[in-house]
């Protein structure tokens, strides 16, 4: 069988809900921004494959460049929130920080 | 005087009254005692320019029908309500009647009264009823009457309550005028059906309409149904059967008012707005009437024989009598009815105040002997009062004579006639009408022997307490309204025969009005000879201010032998004068030898009667026991319908009453709970609900991110599948 | 099978079964240096997609930059003196609300895009990538470029601040 | 391809920007050299704002595609402008007067750097014409509020506020841009324009555009609070400085709204001449029918729950969340009067939740707690500060004569006359419902505690002129709206190319 | 004639309360006890004087109106017009929204302005009583009789419907501060039922506006003005009928009619005084006035439609409200507020039925009963207040006797309590005769039903008026007042009590002898508006 767009999409789609996945069970803060890296890599994925099979559209290059630098910036924040939380929590559970709710 | 004149003066002496009214509720309390002098003045001059009148409509312009005005109270664009004030002769009968009892029980409170700490009050009450009554009386108009007759049972209900320190008073009070608002439901729908259909609360255009064929809802039964509700209205301030409850009790108030309303004009109002409105009942509205009347009649008569409380026999003998005049206004007899309450009115109010008479001398002898426990309005409690006040004995003495329908008074003369009309009428329609005349007359009969059981009890043989012994004669205030009245009840004032009133000037100027409704719902026997011409006149006439009846010397003039009377029931009601005169004489007589024989003779021992009543064995060991059995069939049957009758009064018909009342009450609670809890607690429910929604809602943000993020996918998907 | 093809279901299997391992492992030293692999399976991947610009992009942005982040973020934030590099106990709900979420989502997407027919054309002749994307930058998303540099500042300034210590 | 003279004309549009980016460094730069002043980022930020308000003023009637279609300057975009300009000008002088702040740091250089970094993100979302591009604005001002949420790091409730707001903002990105990937799969493109242009000449499958829709929508929905993307905002809101609640709570949604109306307007408007009534949108998906959804579903839930908080904050959070679903039931209409009826109702929103929030904080600064029973008898002990609340949650409520009442009656205007009466319906019965908790607050401070012996409350008389400011045009525009309408109805065409 | 002059009283009257704010806000609270009495004093002064020149304007607007012109939907024939452009501005669909400051008056409203004038003039006597934050009291107080006032000027839809939310709020403070224990629940029930009402009144409006293109309630009036195409464009539609009952649940819930009446029990129960008086003096009228005004000539047609429905309404609402009342007795505490409240809703039950008529006699007997009930009712929750201040109990079980502690007071309950069960010779009576005999013609039968309440009205004050002032004393009421150990005053009505009740029994008795000065006011009126609805209703009978 020819490998074709869809197979690109189906790693695609199944990375995405493996990274929910891990956004949705995972107690570590760390392990969260993981799954999330995840789905960021899934998008990207996408954006190349729809890039080739459209015509080799530089576009979804670009994007997938810019997702690159974005989960970058997002990565440092959220680590540096994180080693925040574990300043003032000293654990970095997500599932543990609920003061505020209801 | 002019006939101009009559109008102003009789709105003067519809307004005098309230001044009087206004005087007393204002400047009472500075007026003190003089505000007594100031009301009974103020009535005199009242009573005497009412004389003036009434003897200016009867003599100079009494072949006029009515002299009267109309004007407009207020408009609503188009439509007008227009209103007016005329008198025609009952009315102006009436003013005098009215005014006369007033000024009499002004006077004779002065005394009656003394001491009592609102007597100011009193007085301005007293005016504001006088004030309403006349209201009633020179009313032309079915507005008018309805604002008077509200008032009017606003001043009972404020004179019925005066005592209202007194539950029971202010009970009483309360009960007559709610049991009077039954009866003006029903007069107010009437007016309403009456005011749908005819576009006029005046008399005669109501009259016009419904004799030019127009039928409420185009419907002939609905006129008759008009008429009932306009009856019930005369039901309940006449205290027709089965609205006479509140009268009895109404008795809590004090003794003149007794006197002045609940005797003599207030009650008689609703047999006044009967004859008033004569014209437009229909054959099947008389006879309800007749019936009412009837039933009022007997019933209450059997309930007087047993009572004991003075003002009690003679609450129910005033029921009873109006339930006479309602009876003859029912059955036809117009002239009698009204008679009757003329002559009624003298000697009732007589009679009351006699029993005030009595009452106030108890209530001294009572104070004298420091007694305060004793009822000084049980007959049981007076005796021997005979000697010891003989002016309220003679003039008690007469006016029961003229209750009792002897002849030489006035009461035989209206009660005759009455007796007869029933005959008339059940001669004329035939069948079941005939109990009409049988209850009557047994009525009659025990009117006598009621109203003779009470005076021997209370004023002959020796007195039964101490206090009887120590009662007095009153002072002049009191004795001279009563002689006054008693005068009143001889039969000169009325018909120069002393048998029969049709040739006394009464006769002359009260004639039965030409009937409005259509010979097809009307009874031919009160159809006058000549019918068109006359309805005709009246609706042409509609616009002015006097109204000319056809004149019923002229019929006579014009007419032969029959033409004498009107139609054909005064006719048939001249036959059975004599017979009903015969029997009512001999049923009377009876009546009163029997009273005679039970209460002054001891012939019959009331008590043993009573035992052997109830213990019937004992009674077949007494060696009397042919004769007694005898006797007590005729009397003891008589007091177990009395008793009976009492006992089904005070507990089904009162309880009847009563149960309606909680019943009400009882659903104004189901209701008051029902609004709390349903129609509020649905509105609340509404409210918890949403704050239900809410609070489960919250549990949503549970404070864990990671479930925020099932949330949020969850939600995509949902939507995803929802929207496809 | 081809070359392209067994290099595809090579990396595919490389990025899907560490990426696994990423979210399904307990420790969460093996989590990050799985994540390592699957960000080099999904570089293989774009090289055969003809994204050469990108596949050198990924690796050095993603495991030169953002990995050597988390690292460290994991060593910060987790007494790595202790053994309890675990990443702790998960309520058996929680996993199997995510399980079955996941899968749903999975197999949403995969659905769509199995069925779904997608925006295709004619391939341009392949060459480096490069190129275009420099130009693209610096004329057509100029603006983003310059965006994503104020972004970058603004990132650094507020990590910054968040991570320093109390002064 | 970009040539030079758009290049030109391009920067020349972006002068607002380019002096927030300016503003940005001089305040980073000053922070550093000046130490002694606490506040001296914040006046730099305060008169960049102004240049650039009057850079942004200068725009007036400018219709153009910036940047080769990165960036859309039109008249629409210009009033959000404002309206966030407006807010960080606000924003900036309400954190002059939050102890809350300046008890937590000595400086607050990077606070109000950070805001004008966020400040220039939404200026870049609300022109943002390219996905791409949306996805960088988005995060740039998400960055930045990441950090601003936190920015009291030693308080518990702040870090985890700021935690949250990092995941949760980092996944709804996450989902939005796999979102995008797919709309550039279906498309080929990532431009606005073009993939309109895509949509109008071919047709497209319905279940993948669906998808993607709802996966954008995630973003936006996030920056909105829009059930279900609106979990983060009673946390984050609560934990956040007040200051920065306010901020989030106006112009971040502001920046949002402009971004979803441009989603909708410039990507699926059909543009057939002549269907200006109601906008007929392309991928035969009734977006209006899901935006109504969410716009039920999310006043919905912002009202029923706000019923029971205790907390100011969170109170306000949700009933944020409920306003969020008022506008979008004017959005949910897709068409210009839609439009118009956003901007008018925003500008009124700015004004009474800031006013509201900046009654929370004076409280909070004096009592040091947003509880709501600590509002007990707040009519006597602050009678001018409690009238002023009064004025902002009755025009929260959208009772005549306020402001709110104005927002409201366009909104419902704008749902009546587009026939979805239903959708007006359950408006009106969630305003009835957001009446009982915003009563509740005046219930407290006037209700209860009549007689308190409490002290009063003394606060500077500019801190009540500040509020005054804001309470009285809130009244005024309630009964004198024209300016307001006009502008909003001069500014509600989204530019959609030719 | 000041009806020709340019002098804006219309203007005047419903601002001149804005005036009295301002004053009373600047009155300094004064440092010390004396000073702060001062400032009470100048306070309530200022509202005397405030609402006396209302009232004041009030009569100049009644001695000036010519009651030949009808007005209702003709602009021609409105007087005191003040028509001047207020929001303009365009909008993309609809061309250009324009919102007037409209004002003028017609038959239905200057009974409602001299009723609005007369109560709040009066209120303000019993409000002396109110001892804390009084300035707030009265600057609330003068802020809704601004709203009230303004209603019933209002020609705009707009500007009605500002007027009419513009009453919420001081109502809940004036509930809600000074009110009774259970304030607060009062006070949002009252809130809440209100804003329910008016929000589907705004919607109604909003239509309203999309379908003509203005705020105008009088080219709202006209058919015409319709677009085809529009919302509520064409007749018999079902949206306008949707839209009739939306406008009309928003006023029946100000009436209040069965069943959304239970707001006002607990309104009335826990209100002050003065602000009881107030509520069933003016504001219950707001309800049917807008009726009047805006829902049937606007819905004539829906109205039509709906007529039957809204005749059983009333019927029910007179006779369940008497009910209620009478079933006081036993349900929890007796309170006389509540009965007075439930004799409100049978009361106004009585307008809705008259008004269902369609008839002449019904809708002038309706207005005219806006008006009594309006004097009436206020009296008797200012004999209310009367006692309370004495005992601070308003259970009935605590009370008897008083006719001889209190004969002044006695007299005018006595008044006030026989023109509530519609007496002869006071006004209660004219006006619920003209109802009967207007809805007898249309509704011959649920008239009859509704006669009831002429038996059960009496019953139950009746009842009351024993409880009170018959039979004897009970034993804490003698010795000298003492609050602590429940020995109540028993001091007789004073000064200030009379003013506010002397007029009002006045008036109530003029009328009752002589109603032609109000109803001179609105025959024209009326009978324009009958004239108006005629093509659309069932007038039944003949």
């Amino acid at each position: 069988m020819e490998i074709g767009l869809t197979h690109y999409l189906v790693i695609s789609a199944i990375l995405f809900s493996l990274g929910l996945y891990g956004i949705i069970t995972r107690k570590h803060a760390i392990m969260v921004l993981m799954g999330l890296e995840l789905v960021l890599n899934a998008a990207n994925i996408n954006f190349i494959a729809f890039a080739r099979y459209g015509g080799m559209n530089i576009e979804g290059h670009i994007a997938a460049i810019f997702v690159i630098i974005l989960a970058a910036a997002e990565a440092a924040i959220a680590l540096a929130i994180v080693l925040n939380i574990y300043q003032n929590f000293r654990h970095v559970n997500v599932d543990e920080v609920d003061n505020l709710k209801g | 005087m002019t006939q101009d004149l009559v109008l102003p003066l009789s709105l003067l002496i519809l307004l005098i009254p309230l001044l009087s009214f206004l005087i007393n509720i204002f400047f009472g309390n500075k007026l003190g005692r003089i505000s007594g002098v100031v009301g009974t003045t103020i009535l005199g001059i009242d009573l005497g320019l009412a004389i003036a009148v009434a003897f200016t409509k009867l003599s100079s312009f009494g072949e006029i029908h009515v002299i009267q005005n109309r004007f407009e109270w207020f408009s609503l664009g188009s439509q007008k309500i227009i209103v007016g004030i005329g008198i025609d002769n009952i009315a102006a009968i009436m003013l005098i009647v009215v005014t006369l009892i007033s000024f009499l029980v002004h006077l004779f409170s002065t005394v009656y009264m003394e001491g009592d700490r609102r007597y100011p009050k009193f007085y301005a009450y007293l005016g504001l009823f006088t004030f309403s009554m006349l209201g009633i009386v020179i009313a032309n108009n079915f507005l008018f009457m309805y604002v008077f007759w509200e008032l009017v049972g606003i001043s009972s209900y404020l004179l019925i309550g005066f005592w209202y320190e007194k539950n029971s008073a202010s009970n009483a009070g309360k009960k007559a005028f709610i049991t009077n608002r039954i009866g003006d439901l029903g007069f107010f729908i009437g007016i309403m059906i009456l005011f749908f259909t005819y576009g006029s609360f005046m008399f005669e255009d109501v009259f016009a309409g419904i004799s030019s064929g127009v039928m409420p809802f185009s419907n002939p039964t609905m006129l008759t149904v008009a008429g009932i509700c306009i009856f019930m209205g005369a039901m309940g301030k006449s205290a027709q059967f089965p609205l006479h409850v509140w009268l009895p009790d109404a008795m809590e108030g004090p003794t003149p008012v007794s006197a002045l309303i609940h005797a003599a004009t207030m009650v008689a109002a609703g047999v006044y707005l009967v004859a008033k409105v004569f014209a437009m009942f229909t054959a099947d509205a008389l006879t309800f009437i007749a019936v009412i009347g009837t039933i009022t009649a007997f019933i209450s008569a059997t309930i007087a024989l047993t009572q004991v409380d003075f003002k009690k026999v003679l609450a129910y003998s005033t029921v009873s009598q109006l339930g006479f005049m309602i009876m003859s206004l029912g059955v036809g007899g117009y002239t009698n009815g009204f008679f009757h309450l003329v002559t009624h009115a003298w000697f009732k109010a007589a009679l009351f105040l006699a029993a005030g008479s009595v009452i106030h001398a108890m209530h001294h002898a009572m104070h004298h002997m420091h007694d305060h426990h004793t009822d000084p309005q049980d007959i049981n409690n007076m005796g021997g009062l005979r000697k010891t006040m003989p002016w309220t004995y003679r003039t008690f003495l007469f006016v029961t004579l003229a209750l009792s329908g002897i002849p030489l008074t006035s009461g035989f003369l209206s009660k005759d006639g009455i007796l007869a009309g029933t005959m008339a009428y059940a001669n004329l329609t035939g069948g079941w009408h005939w109990i009409i005349p049988i209850l009557a007359f047994t009525a009659a009969g025990m009117t006598a022997f009621y109203m003779f059981r009470l005076t021997i009890v209370a004023f002959h043989g020796e007195h039964k307490t101490e206090i009887a012994k120590h009662t007095k004669e009153n002072k002049l205030p009191i004795v001279l309204p009563l002689v006054i009245l008693a005068f009143m009840s001889l039969w000169i004032f009325y018909s120069p025969n002393p048998i029969d009133a049709s040739k006394g000037w009464f006769h002359r100027m009260i004639v039965q009005p030409k009937s409005a409704v259509p010979a097809a719902y009307q009874w031919s026997f009160l159809l006058t000879e000549e019918a068109a011409p006359a309805v005709h006149q009246t609706g042409e006439a509609a616009g002015s201010t006097e109204v000319k009846a056809e004149n019923p010397h002229e019929v006579t003039a014009a007419g032969h032998t029959t033409g004498h009377y009107l139609n054909k029931f005064q006719e048939e009601t001249h036959h059975f004068h004599y017979l009903a005169m015969l029997l009512s004489l001999l049923i009377a007589g009876s009546g009163i030898a029997l009273a005679f024989a039970i209460y002054q003779y001891k012939v019959i021992s009331a008590d043993k009667l009573e035992t052997r009543f109830k213990f019937l064995h004992t009674f077949s060991l007494n060696k009397w026991y042919f004769d007694e059995l005898y006797q007590s069939t005729v009397i003891a049957g008589t007091l177990v319908v009395s008793k009976s009758l009492s006992w089904f009064d005070n507990y089904v018909v009162d309880g009847l009453v009563n149960l309606s009342s909680y019943v009400t009450r009882g659903f104004g609670y189901v209701v008051g709970i029902f609004d709390n809890y349903v129609i509020d607690g649905a509105v609340n429910l509404a409210a918890n609900f949403t704050g239900f929604c809410g609070s489960k809602l919250r549990k949503l943000q549970t404070g864990q991110i990671q479930s925020y993020v099932v949330f949020v996918l969850l939600g995509i998907l949902i939507l995803l599948y929802f929207f496809i | 099978m081809d070359l392209i093809t067994i290099a595809f279901y090579f990396f595919g299997a490389l990025t899907i079964v560490f990426g696994a391992v990423v979210v399904f492992s307990k420790n969460i030293m093996h989590a990050a240096f799985s994540l390592l692999f699957t960000f080099f399976g999904i570089a293989g991947l774009y090289v055969l997609l003809s994204a050469d610009f990108l596949a050198i992009t990924q690796i050095m942005i993603y495991i030169g930059g953002i990995l050597v982040l988390i690292i460290f973020g994991v060593m910060l934030t987790t007494r790595i003196t202790g053994v309890d590099v675990k990443t702790g106990k998960i309520g058996k709900m929680q996993l199997a609300i995510g399980g079955v979420l996941s899968v749903l989502i999975a197999a949403t997407l995969i659905m769509i895009f199995t069925t779904s027919a997608w925006h295709t054309a004619d391939s341009k002749p392949i060459e480096s990538t490069v190129n275009e994307i420099g130009t693209a930058l610096l004329t057509n998303y100029l603006l983003a470029f310059e965006a994503a540099s104020m972004l970058l500042l603004i990132a650094i300034v507020g990590a910054a601040f968040i991570a320093r210590k109390k002064h | 391809m970009m040539d030079i003279s758009d290049l030109v004309k391009s920067i020349s549009l972006f002068k607002p920007e380019t002096t927030l980016i300016v503003t940005f460094l001089l305040a980073m730069m000053f922070d550093m050299a000046i130490k002694k002043s606490k506040n001296i980022a914040g006046y730099i930020a305060i008169a960049g704002l102004v240049i650039a308000g009057f850079f942004l003023f200068q725009q007036t009637g400018a219709n153009y595609k910036a940047f080769a279609s990165l960036l859309v300057v039109d008249s629409f975009g210009q009033f959000l402008k404002f309206i966030i300009l407006m807010s960080s000008l606000i924003i900036i002088i309400f954190s002059f007067f939050s102890d809350e702040l300046h008890n937590a740091h000595t400086k607050l250089g990077e606070y109000y750097t950070l805001i004008i970094g966020m400040t220039f993100g939404m200026f870049l979302l609300v022109g943002s014409a390219n996905l791409i591009m949306i996805y960088v604005a988005i995060e740039t001002m998400s960055i930045s509020s990441y950090v601003l949420a936190g920015y009291t790091k030693e308080v518990k409730r702040a870090s985890e506020a700021s935690l949250k707001y990092v995941i949760f903002g980092a996944i709804s990105s996450g989902i939005m841009i796999y979102g995008i990937s797919m709309l550039f799969g279906l498309t080929g493109s990532l431009n606005l324009f073009e993939i309109n242009q895509f949509l109008a000449a071919n047709k497209v499958a319905t279940l993948p555009l669906l998808l993607s829709g709802l996966m954008i929508l995630s973003g936006f929905g996030y920056k909105i609070s829009a059930v279900p993307f609106h979990f983060w905002t009673p946390d984050v809101y609560e934990g956040a400085p007040v200051t920065i609640t306010a901020y989030l709570s106006v112009a971040s949604k502001a920046a949002g709204f402009a971004v979803l109306l441009r989603f909708f307007k410039t990507g699926l408007l059909d543009s057939i001449p002549g269907t200006s009534e109601a906008w007929q949108l392309l991928g035969n998906i009734d977006w209006h029918y899901v935006i109504a959804v969410l716009a039920v579903l999310t006043m919905t839930l912002g009202n029923l729950v706000a019923l029971w908080q205790t907390n100011m904050k969170r109170l306000l959070a949700y009933s944020s969340i409920a306003h969020a679903g008022y506008l979008m039931m004017a959005v949910s209409v897709m068409n210009d009067n839609g439009v118009s009826a956003v901007l008018i109702y925003f500008f009124f929103y700015m004004l009474m939740n800031l006013g509201a929030f900046f009654v929370v904080q004076l409280v909070a600064n004096k009592l040091n707690s947003e509880d709501i029973e600590e509002y007990n008898g707040l009519g006597y002990r602050s009678p001018v500060l409690a009238v002023c609340m009064t004025v902002f949650l009755i025009s929260l409520t959208g009772l005549p004569p306020t402001s709110g009442f104005i927002g409201k009656l366009y909104v419902f205007s704008s749902v009546i006359n587009s026939g979805y009466i239903w959708l007006a319906i359950v408006g009106v019965l969630n305003s009835v419902v957001s009446l009982y908790y915003y009563v509740k607050i005046i219930r407290n401070m006037y209700l209860r505690d009549v007689e308190s012996t409490k002290s009063k409350l003394v606060f500077s008389p500019i801190t009540i002129a500040i509020v005054l400011m804001l309470a009285i045009p809130s009244l005024l525009f309630g009964v004198y709206f024209t300016p307001i309408v006009e502008w909003a109805n001069y500014s509600m065409n989204i530019f959609v190319g030719n | 004639m000041l009806g020709t002059m340019n002098f804006p009283i219309l203007t005047w009257i419903t601002f001149l309360p804005i005036l009295g704010i301002l004053i009373i806000l600047l009155v300094p609270s004064g440092k010390d006890d004396k000073g702060q009495e001062l400032s009470k004093i100048i306070i309530r002064w200022v509202a005397v004087g405030i609402t006396f020149m209302q009232l004041i304007l009030a009569v100049i607007i009644y001695l000036n109106y010519n009651p030949a012109m009808a007005g209702v939907n003709d602009l021609k024939t409105f007087q005191f017009v003040e028509k001047l452009s207020w929001i303009t501005a365009t909008l993309p669909m609809v061309g250009n929204i324009n919102i007037e400051y409209f004002m003028g008056i017609d038959g239905i409203s200057v009974p409602m302005i001299l009723l609005t004038a007369i109560i709040c003039f009066v209120a303000v006597f019993p409000s002396f009583g109110i001892k804390k934050a009084v300035k707030g009291y009265f600057a609330m107080y003068l802020l809704l009789d601004l709203g009230m006032m303004g209603v019933f000027c209002a020609l705009d839809f707009f500007l009605f419907y500002l007027f009419w939310e513009l009453m919420l709020l001081p109502m809940y403070f004036l509930i809600g501060v000074w009110g009774g224990p259970r304030k607060e629940y009062a006070a949002i029930k009252f809130f809440i039922y209100t804003l329910v009402g008016s929000v589907f009144m705004l919607l109604v409006m909003i239509g309203l506006y999309h379908s003509t293109g203005s705020f105008n309630l009088l080219e709202m009036m006209n058919a015409a003005n319709f677009r085809g195409d529009s919302i509520f464009g064409g007749i018999n539609t079902t949206i306008r009928y949707v839209a009739f009952m939306g406008l009309f649940i928003g006023f029946a819930i100000k009436v209040p009619l069965f069943p959304f009446h239970t707001w006002l029990p607990d309104a009335h129960v826990e209100a002050p005084t003065p602000i009881s008086v107030i509520l069933a003096g003016v504001l219950l009228k707001m309800g049917a006035y807008g009726m009047i005004r805006i829902a049937f000539p606007i819905f004539p047609d829906a109205f039509g439609y709906f007529q039957t429905l809204i005749a059983w309404l009333g019927m029910i609402s007179i006779v369940y409200g008497a009910f209620c009342a009478l079933g006081q007795h036993k349900v929890g505490k007796r309170d006389f507020k509540k009965l007075i409240a439930y004799s409100s809703v049978s009361h106004m039950g009585l307008v809705i039925l008259g008004l269902a008529s369609m008839r002449p006699e019904g809708t002038v007997g309706a207005i005219f009963q806006m008006f009594n009930h309006g004097i009436i009712t206020a009296m008797l929750f200012m004999i209310v207040g009367v006692i309370y201040d004495r005992a601070h109990t308003r259970g009935l079980d605590d009370f008897g006797g008083l006719a001889k502690k209190m004969p002044i007071y006695t007299g005018i309950m006595a008044v006030a309590f026989f023109a509530a069960i519609g007496l002869p010779g006071m006004s209660g009576f004219i006006s619920e005769v003209l109802v009967f005999l207007g809805s007898f013609k249309s509704y011959p039968v649920l008239t009859i039903i509704s006669g009831l309440s002429i038996i059960l009205g009496a019953a139950y004050m009746l009842w009351a008026l024993q409880k009170i002032f018959f039979g004897v004393i009970p034993e804490k009421w003698q010795g000298p007042w003492d609050p602590t150990k429940l020995i109540y005053k028993t001091d007789d009505v004073n000064g200030l009590e009379m003013v506010a009740l002397i007029p009002l029994a006045i008036i109530v008795i003029f009328l009752g002898v002589y109603p032609n000065p109000i109803l001179n006011l609105m025959t024209g009126s009326v009978n324009h508006f009958i004239e108006i609805m005629r093509p659309f209703v069932y007038i039944g009978g003949m």
